[in-house]
């Protein structure tokens, strides 16, 4: 999705609208931009649900067994040594380390797997040369056609999106 | 020997001895690693290693030697073993062969290892402080011909040598004088023997028998000589090992609250001057049953004396009869004669004397104090003192303040101070000669029983120091001058007949005493000469209010005020460390309308001190007492100003105490170092006591604290040695020699009058005092000795987040302090609250640290410690014991406070040896575990207290 | 929801406005008062920087310490930041899950205030070792010791805590900044300020699949964070739990632990809304509903910490345990320092009866008293747990009063300093109101009205 | 106004997340490795001594037994730097005109210990006891390593408390075959200088089991107490 059309849309109504519209024609390489979620937008786009909680789900069983098994391993089996008289394996004690670092894990599963599938961190991309496109973040809404979309064409695309009601319609990457 | 000392000694000086210079690359690498964060990756400089050039046959490297010697208090000669490392002796303990000791050493003795490495001992010979030399003092002081003015102060002396060098003064200088002064005087105890007997006798006592004892504020368990015998025999025979044993029954009728009164089973409070008259009570109701043997016209004067008979007087006296011969009373040094006649009278009554009371010659030269400082003074005055030599002792600070000696001393032409210290009497005196410390002199003394013991050095002097003998040797016209050679030469003279000197010599130099030779039993007969003018002479009652000084159980008159770990000392029954306090009790301090701390103007015949207050309960109404030995103003830098010098109000007519005071609040307060503030047991299952009648009644007393506390967690494994300690709370006199050698033993620093008002001090070992009802005027007192309990299901290991406290198979707790990051978790999980922290970098940087245990790891800043059970001494006996290819014996690990206790009352062994004292004591039904119900299971184990109280005394 | 009773927005703002109000702050200048107080707290911490090399130097031995108090004033400091460091994350977790619109506007600055609250608190653990550079032996690496950190104590519970708690907060945060930095880095004059927001903005262009990411991530963080705050004052309260000592061996801590938590987090969000709302003029976004919300929520949690104090007071007396009953009965109301105890009966029960009434809610002049009282009373409930039980335990012979010194006054003073810096460079150079969260707050509220009106 | 990033900042960014992610992962890992290193350990440094001491020409050469010179390695918790006396035992007698023992004579006529250097160091609250090594079978070459082939003599073995536990956990893999049996090659021997090992010193059969060594020689093999105290 190197290249394409970037078109600004007034409001949100118009951008869900301009999206289903695009993807009802036939369009498939389809991005939006907008400074704050748009539920209905990632419907109208047809963007099937993440699967990151699967893997903060994993990240949270590897972060809680990795630190009983260490747990066990260093106090029980290393260098067991009587403590108070408690026994060397002591399950109950070693709770509230495993479900710190299953949390831990799970979040930095979070953090670091939501930048990972959003594809960043990616200072510069194509759009960011487009002027205007800075609006995005504040109050511009954006709808993008991937100029390697199969039904994407030059001439025809650009005019779909004004047909659709975009304020603007920019040609992204390649030589502007 | 000398070599081997002094060639260790130059490099410990030098700070070259390999354990001191690692310590400190130690404290470097904390510091550069603190600031670089990275604890493992620094690199200590390369160190050196010092070998002998000749290693002395005797010693090895790494490992302790022990050697005989003795400590000569006022001519008294406690016979001790000295552990010595490579030339540094670090730790005293007694001498099994030594009657005065038998393994046991008192508080002094203990803390006396320190005083060698004071590092305010005076170092060189000087004249009007300009430093001198010692042959310019031989030759203007000693050397000149017969003198009629020459005079000499020391204090008491038995020394043989001590005694011919005297003669041959005497025949050199023909008028010269011996002054012995101490101002802890026992000259009235000689008066009565001289008027009973028609000349001075020392009184002998036998504790480990008498079923009856009644002290008339004799502290026989702690401060007056023998005391540690006393206690030791007192220690077996109070002991009781089931509940319907006999334990014998202990009066003390007293003034001030001392360690012997604290263990009493009847105690009754009284002003110094009225004891006199309880004696003459119990025997006036004594001589009602049994009078023969007494002048009729005596025994008249003393009922009369004794006035009404009360019923305490006549419960002590049908007691005493009960038992005749084996009984003993006593009467303390401070008590007028008349005390120590009637106690006398009363062993005479009841049989006694032969028996459990005996006589002999006193060990001391001139015990009636012909000469006096009083005498001395006027023949000043009078012109006829030229030369006033004073050795050892501080007469400025102690003499009576009416004398001022001061004074006196500027009026002599040439004075002379042979002192460890450049103290008060130094800076009066033209030259002061430093003293050598008994660590370092040759001599010898008699115990108090007469036998003979031997002084021998541990290392050379530290400084250009004389003993007492070498500067006496001077003035005797003789030409030999090391005391080496004048105790060598002298027993030589004396050798048994028949025997060779060297074997003789060498032997008894080893043992460091000579067997058999205690006194003979006097043989003078009983004639009463004086005893009715001894009588007349007693005290006369009144109201006002009376002062009493009592010696310091921690300093002693003062000079060990220097001692820092004597000065961090609590006291006995005041608790109280780093200065003295005007003791009161609770009645008299709400009648003068004082209260703790309140600082007051204490007047007496034109001379005041101020003193902060210190309620103690127990302690007699309408007295007050203030601690001798404190508000020093020599050059002793932890001696120096710390609490109030009571010698500013004792004069030559009442030196022991004196009426007609006057105590004034000033408005000022004066915080007071305090090692404990709480003393109500407010029920909690801390200590128990309890009688030996409901004892024998009920033995389970103590039900509700001992057997096995249920809990979830799983046994761990039992085998092998398991340590543990057994400590009998009942003949704990709370006289706190375990402390010091606890903390000679481990290296433990002290930290000031400020870090134990702050709850820091540094003591593994404290003796808890507890008032059991506390707001009767006279409470029960239960001392119990608190260290680390070794608890099996510990409370401070499991809140280590690093183990750095933990439980090793044989039973012991213990503390990684290299491991310890310092959380102090573990300290507030603890119970007992016997964990210790280094709040500061405590270690002492002076040379002090040379007094070191080199077994034992110094600690750092910011780590825990506690009670070890003496580790290092246990890991020593399991090396020698696998090096011999055999098991532990019972008994072979001693804890360092075990060994010391003079009454036995610490036992400490392994579980696994069924067949000890420290087993079959935790069996019997008085056992406890303090905190039982905490579920901790410790190892350290109590015996509750049992007293014996007549009850025919409400 | 009962938006027209009281609005969390005044006005129906663009997205534009909204922008601009909201991020301006970050490239306009401070004000005067901003500046003097920046100077004042910067001095506050060099004395904290000042007072925390001289301990580390010196000793522990500082500090008013002692036998057997051998914790105090840093544990306390601790346990109160870390408290205060609760409410953040609660209204930015909980209240997110529980879709509570108001939290909108202040779930920013309370994250903020979290991170720099738990910043104060993690340099007390630290702090209080007796030797603090040995304090990575708490966790578990191959030392050549071969000696491992002993995982039945709590402490090492409260490293992993603390940590986890602090990491996941910062995420959690981080993450809902990212528009914001983003929006800053397109709209901030000046190149430089572009670029390095644009840096920490780490590329956020606002496109659909990564709305769709964060939304999932923020939203399962927030689950997370959910029990880490729960769970974080839990183990903060075995560190007493665990013990022996009487007043601190008692089951009731966890829960007690976590209400007093929340209780004076929300205090401290109060204490600093209300003059940063004055200051900044946001009364258009941070309302008196929000006002009344956080009171209402300080009167629950107070309830609930005055619940706390019931039932220790009931079991020490239903136990019969006498060192207990001694300690609460006896220590606490006579025994020395009584007047924090009282202090802490003021602060923490009675002050919170006041925020029944709904005039002292919403006005905040009584509302920011209230929450000061409150924030003195948490610190004296610690001071009380910590001290007091300490001061009178089970051995008699060793009671001992505790007294702070002026490093110790100097200390808590110092972090006091440091946290408001910190919140003042906040408020200065971070987006303080989350501004895509008020977008879409308003949007949502514009849809709601649209249904109401038709 | 277009984005305030060129294309080429994705590359950069990276490379400097990566260069971060290294040090910061990096940092701890290089201590753990850099404090196991004879930087740090002191290990493989010959010390200059203040005699030109060569353990070769003695051990190897000499056939001299360590215990001749080190005679209290059995006897007390140190081994034991020979005193002076020792060294002139036989140097009175040969090489006693050589200059290299110059040192070693000043040291004996003028009562000055020789200031060797220290080769093993162990901190201060390590409380290491020889006597119980040697006596239990332990060889000096455990730790010392080959002293027969060094001239000057270095530290062999790191010294550490993990290296102290390998053989305290597991002590009979580094005790020699028992007393009866022959303990070393006679070359080796020879080389090492080691032969401590005789019929008087205690030998763990390897063959023993942990609890069986417990009870019959050393009870606290990793008890802390052992060695900190």
């Amino acid at each position: 999705m190197r290249d394409g059309f970037l078109a600004e849309l007034a409001d949100r109504h118009a951008l869900i609208a301009a999206a289903s519209h695009m993807r009802a024609l036939g369009y498939r390489q389809l991005d939006a931009f907008s400074p704050y979620p748009i539920i209905e937008l990632e419907e109208a786009m047809g963007i099937r649900r993440s699967w990151l909680p699967w893997l903060i789900l994993a990240g949270g069983i590897a972060g809680a067994a990795t630190a009983y098994f260490f747990q066990w391993f260093l106090v029980a089996v290393l260098y067991p040594l009587n403590v108070g008289g408690r026994p060397a394996h002591m399950p109950a004690a070693f709770v509230p380390i495993t479900f710190e670092m299953g949390v831990l894990f799970a979040s930095f599963a979070a953090f670091f797997g939501a930048l990972f599938f959003s594809r960043l961190p990616r200072l510069w991309d194509p759009v960011s040369d487009v002027d205007t496109f800075d609006r995005a973040s504040l109050d511009g809404l954006w709808l993008r056609v991937g100029g390697d979309d199969p039904k994407f064409s030059a001439a025809r695309t650009a005019q779909e999106l004004r047909d659709v009601g975009a304020l603007a319609v920019r040609r992204v990457g390649g030589r502007a | 020997m000398n070599d081997r000392n002094r060639d260790t000694l130059n490099r410990a000086l030098a700070g070259d001895s390999g354990g001191l210079s690692r310590r400190e690359a130690l404290r470097l690498l904390g510091a550069s690693a603190g600031l670089a964060g990275l604890g493992a990756c620094q690199q200590p400089p390369s160190k050196k290693i010092l070998p002998y050039v000749n290693r002395p046959a005797d010693v090895t490297p790494g490992m302790p030697d022990y050697y005989a010697t003795s400590m000569v208090l006022d001519g008294f000669a406690t016979g001790l073993l000295i552990e010595s490392h490579q030339g540094r002796p670090t730790k005293v303990e007694g001498n099994p062969e030594h009657p005065a000791s038998l393994g046991k050493a008192g508080v002094l003795e203990q803390a006396s290892v320190l005083g060698v490495y004071d590092p305010d001992r005076a170092t060189q010979i000087s004249h009007r402080q300009v430093v001198s030399s010692w042959p310019a003092f031989v030759r203007e002081v000693a050397r000149h011909g017969p003198s009629q003015g020459l005079r000499f102060v020391l204090p008491p002396q038995s020394s043989p040598v001590l005694a011919d060098l005297v003669d041959a003064i005497a025949g050199h200088h023909p008028g010269a004088r011996f002054v012995y002064h101490s101002p802890v005087s026992r000259k009235e105890a000689y008066r009565a023997t001289q008027a009973i007997y028609g000349t001075p006798l020392e009184v002998q006592r036998d504790f480990s028998r008498a079923k009856v004892v009644v002290s008339f504020e004799a502290d026989f368990l702690a401060t007056m000589p023998f005391s540690v015998r006393a206690a030791h025999d007192y220690g077996k025979r109070r002991h009781l090992a089931a509940p319907d044993g006999d334990m014998g029954r202990l009066y003390v009728v007293e003034t001030v609250p001392s360690a012997t009164g604290s263990v009493a089973d009847n105690r009754l409070r009284s002003r110094s001057r009225d004891i006199w008259r309880i004696a003459a009570q119990v025997v006036s109701a004594l001589l009602a049953q049994q009078a023969q043997g007494l002048p009729p016209a005596l025994a008249r004067q003393i009922t009369a004396a004794a006035g009404s008979v009360g019923p305490w007087a006549q419960a002590v006296a049908r007691d005493l009869l009960r038992y005749p011969g084996e009984s003993i009373v006593v009467a303390g040094d401070a008590q007028p004669a008349a005390t120590h006649l009637l106690a006398q009278v009363a062993n005479h009554i009841l049989g006694n004397v032969g028996k459990s009371v005996w006589l002999t010659a006193p060990a001391i030269l001139d015990p009636l104090g012909d000469h006096d400082l009083a005498g001395l003074v006027s023949e000043i005055h009078a012109g006829a003192v030229d030369r006033l030599i004073i050795l050892e002792g501080n007469p400025v600070y102690t003499a009576p303040a009416d004398l001022e000696f001061e004074r006196a001393l500027a009026r002599v032409r040439q004075t002379a101070h042979v002192s460890l210290f450049d103290n008060e009497t130094s800076a009066a005196c033209k030259w002061l000669v430093p003293a050598k410390h008994y660590l370092e002199s040759w001599g010898d003394a008699r115990a108090y029983d007469g036998t003979i013991s031997f002084v021998q050095p541990l290392l050379r002097p530290l400084y250009a120091a004389r003993s007492v003998i070498e500067v006496l040797g001077l003035f005797s016209g003789r030409a030999v001058i090391s005391d080496h050679e004048l105790v060598e030469s002298y027993w030589q003279s004396r050798r048994p007949i028949g025997a060779s000197f060297r074997s003789w010599w060498q032997t008894h130099l080893q043992r460091g005493v000579v067997p058999d030779t205690a006194a003979p039993r006097a043989t003078a007969q009983a004639t009463w000469a004086q005893a009715g003018a001894i009588l007349a002479s007693a005290p006369a009652d009144g109201d006002s209010l009376e002062i009493r000084f009592p010696v310091s159980p921690a300093v002693y008159d003062g000079r060990f005020a220097n001692n820092v770990w004597l000065q961090e000392l609590p006291g006995t029954v005041t608790r109280l460390s780093w200065g003295n306090a005007l003791l009161v009790s609770p009645a008299t301090a709400k009648a003068m309308r004082v209260s703790d701390t309140d600082v007051v103007t204490v007047e007496r015949a034109g001379r005041r001190v101020r003193a902060p207050i210190l309620e103690i309960p127990g302690h007699a109404d309408g007295v007050v007492s203030l601690y001798l030995g404190y508000g020093r103003r020599g050059s002793e830098r932890a001696a120096r100003g710390v609490g109030t010098n009571a010698y500013l109000l004792r004069t030559t007519d009442a030196d022991s105490f004196a009426r007609d005071v006057t105590v004034t609040r000033t408005g000022e307060h004066h915080d007071l170092a305090l090692a404990q503030l709480h003393w109500d047991l407010h029920d909690r299952p801390i200590a128990f006591s309890t009688t030996a009648a409901i004892y024998r009644a009920n033995p389970d007393f103590t039900e509700r604290a001992r057997g096995p506390a249920p809990s979830l967690l799983p046994n761990y494994g039992r085998s092998g040695n398991q340590w543990a300690m057994t400590i009998d709370t009942g003949i704990c006199t709370g006289c706190s020699a375990c402390v010091i050698a606890c903390q000679a033993e481990n290296n433990i620093m002290v930290v000031g009058r400020k870090g134990v008002m702050g709850g820091r001090e540094m003591q593994w070992l404290r003796i808890d005092r507890y008032y059991k009802d506390p707001s009767k005027p006279d409470p029960e007192v239960i001392h119990q000795p608190m260290l680390c309990q070794h608890c099996e299901n510990a409370p401070c290991e499991y809140v280590c987040p690093v183990n750095a406290t933990v439980h090793s198979p044989d039973g012991l707790n213990e503390m990684v302090y290299n491991r310890c990051v310092g959380t102090r978790f573990c300290s507030n999980n603890c119970p007992y609250k016997v964990r210790r922290f280094n709040w500061f970098e405590y270690a002492d940087p002076s040379i002090r640290k040379l007094q070191r245990n080199p077994d034992v790891t110094v600690r750092d800043r910011g780590v825990m410690e506690k009670c070890t059970y003496c580790v290092q001494r246990i890991r020593r006996a399991e090396i020698a014991a696998n090096l011999g290819h055999r098991d532990l014996r019972p008994g072979e690990v001693q804890t360092a406070c075990q060994q010391t206790c003079p009454t036995g009352a610490i036992q400490f062994g392994s579980l696994s040896h069924p067949d000890t004292d420290m087993v079959r004591w935790r069996q019997q039904p008085r056992q406890y575990d303090c905190l039982h119900e905490v579920g901790t299971r410790p190892r350290t184990q109590y015996l509750a207290k049992i007293t014996n109280p007549n009850p025919e005394i409400k | 929801m009962r938006a027209a009773a009281d609005p969390v927005l005044v006005g129906s703002p663009t997205d534009g406005e909204l922008s601009d109000r909201l991020l301006a702050p970050v490239w306009r200048a401070g004000g005067p008062g901003w500046k003097i107080l920046f100077l004042v707290t910067f001095a506050g911490t060099l004395m904290l920087g000042f007072l925390v090399s001289y301990t580390v130097v010196e000793g522990i031995g500082l500090w008013g310490n002692n036998i057997p108090a051998a914790w105090a004033f840093a544990i306390i400091n601790f346990v109160w930041w870390i408290g205060i460091g609760h409410a953040g994350t609660f209204i930015s977790a909980i209240l997110f899950l529980f879709e509570q619109k108001w939290r909108t506007s202040i779930n920013r600055f309370s994250e903020a205030m979290t991170l720099f609250a738990v910043m104060q608190a993690g340099l007390f653990p630290l702090l209080h070792l007796g030797r603090p550079w040995f304090f990575y032996w708490l966790f578990p690496y191959p030392d050549t010791m071969e000696v491992w950190p002993q995982v039945k104590s709590a402490l090492p519970w409260d490293a992993a805590a603390v940590s986890t708690y602090f990491t996941v907060s910062l995420l959690f945060w981080y993450l809902g900044l990212l528009p914001d930095l983003a929006g800053v880095r397109d709209r901030a004059p000046g190149k430089v300020r572009r670029v390095i927001y644009g840096i920490f903005a780490l590329g956020w262009r606002g496109s659909v699949r990564a709305w769709r990411h964060y939304r999932v991530a923020y939203l399962i963080l927030a689950g997370l964070a959910t029990p880490l705050v729960l769970s974080v004052h839990s183990v903060v309260s075995s560190d007493f739990a665990i013990g022996v000592v009487p007043g601190w061996h008692s089951t009731i801590f966890p829960p007690y632990f976590v209400a007093g938590a929340i209780f004076s987090g929300f205090a401290m969000v109060i204490t600093l809304a209300i003059p940063a709302r004055a200051a900044l003029g946001l009364h258009g976004v941070i309302t008196e509903r929000h006002l009344d919300n956080l009171a209402k929520m300080t009167l629950v949690t107070g309830l609930a910490v005055s619940y706390g104090y019931i039932c220790e007071y009931f079991i020490s007396w239903y136990s019969g345990d006498p060192f207990e009953l001694y300690q609460y009965w006896v220590a606490r109301p006579t025994g020395p320092g009584s007047v924090v105890f009282y202090l802490m009966i003021l602060g923490n029960v009675i002050v919170p009866q006041f925020l029944w009434s709904k005039r002292i809610r919403r006005n905040a002049k009584w509302l920011f008293i209230a929450s000061i009282l409150i924030n003195v009373g948490m610190w004296s409930e610690r001071f009380v747990i910590i001290v007091m039980s300490l001061e009178r335990e089970y051995l008699v012979s060793k009671w001992h009063d505790y007294a702070p010194t002026w490093v110790d006054l100097g200390i808590l003073t110092g972090t006091l300093c440091f946290f408001l810096f910190l919140f003042l460079l906040f408020l200065r150079f971070v987006p303080f109101i989350s501004a895509s969260e008020m977008k879409e707050l308003a949007h949502e509220l514009k849809e709601e009205e649209k249904a109401a009106n038709a | 106004m277009g984005g305030v990033f060129p294309r080429w900042s994705n590359t950069v960014f990276w490379i400097v997340v990566v260069c971060l992610g290294l040090i910061l992962l990096g940092t701890p890992a290089f201590l753990m490795i850099y404090v196991r290193t004879p930087q740090i350990t002191g290990q493989f440094k010959p010390l200059k001594q203040p005699v030109e001491f060569d353990h070769r020409h003695h051990v190897r050469d000499d056939g001299i037994q360590c215990l001749y010179c080190h005679s209290l390695a059995e006897k007390s918790a140190t081994a034991g730097i020979p005193s002076t006396d020792v060294c002139m035992g036989c140097h009175s007698q040969i090489w006693n005109e050589s200059t290299l023992l110059e040192p070693v004579r000043d040291s004996f006529f003028s009562g000055r210990p020789i200031r060797w250097n220290r080769v093993h160091d162990l901190p201060d609250f390590v409380f290491f006891n020889h006597s119980i090594h040697v006596s239990s079978g332990i060889d000096c070459r455990n730790c010392h390593g080959m002293v027969g082939t060094m001239a000057r003599v270095y530290q062999v073995e790191k010294l550490t408390m993990g290296w102290c536990l390998d053989c305290h956990r597991n002590p009979e893999q580094f005790l020699g075959p028992a007393a009866d049996q022959p303990a070393l090659g006679d070359e080796e021997a020879q080389i090492s200088g080691v032969n401590v090992r005789g019929a008087k010193w205690r030998v763990i059969p390897p063959s023993l089991t942990h609890g069986e060594i417990d009870e019959a020689f050393v009870p606290r093999r990793i008890t802390c107490s052992a060695c900190h105290r």
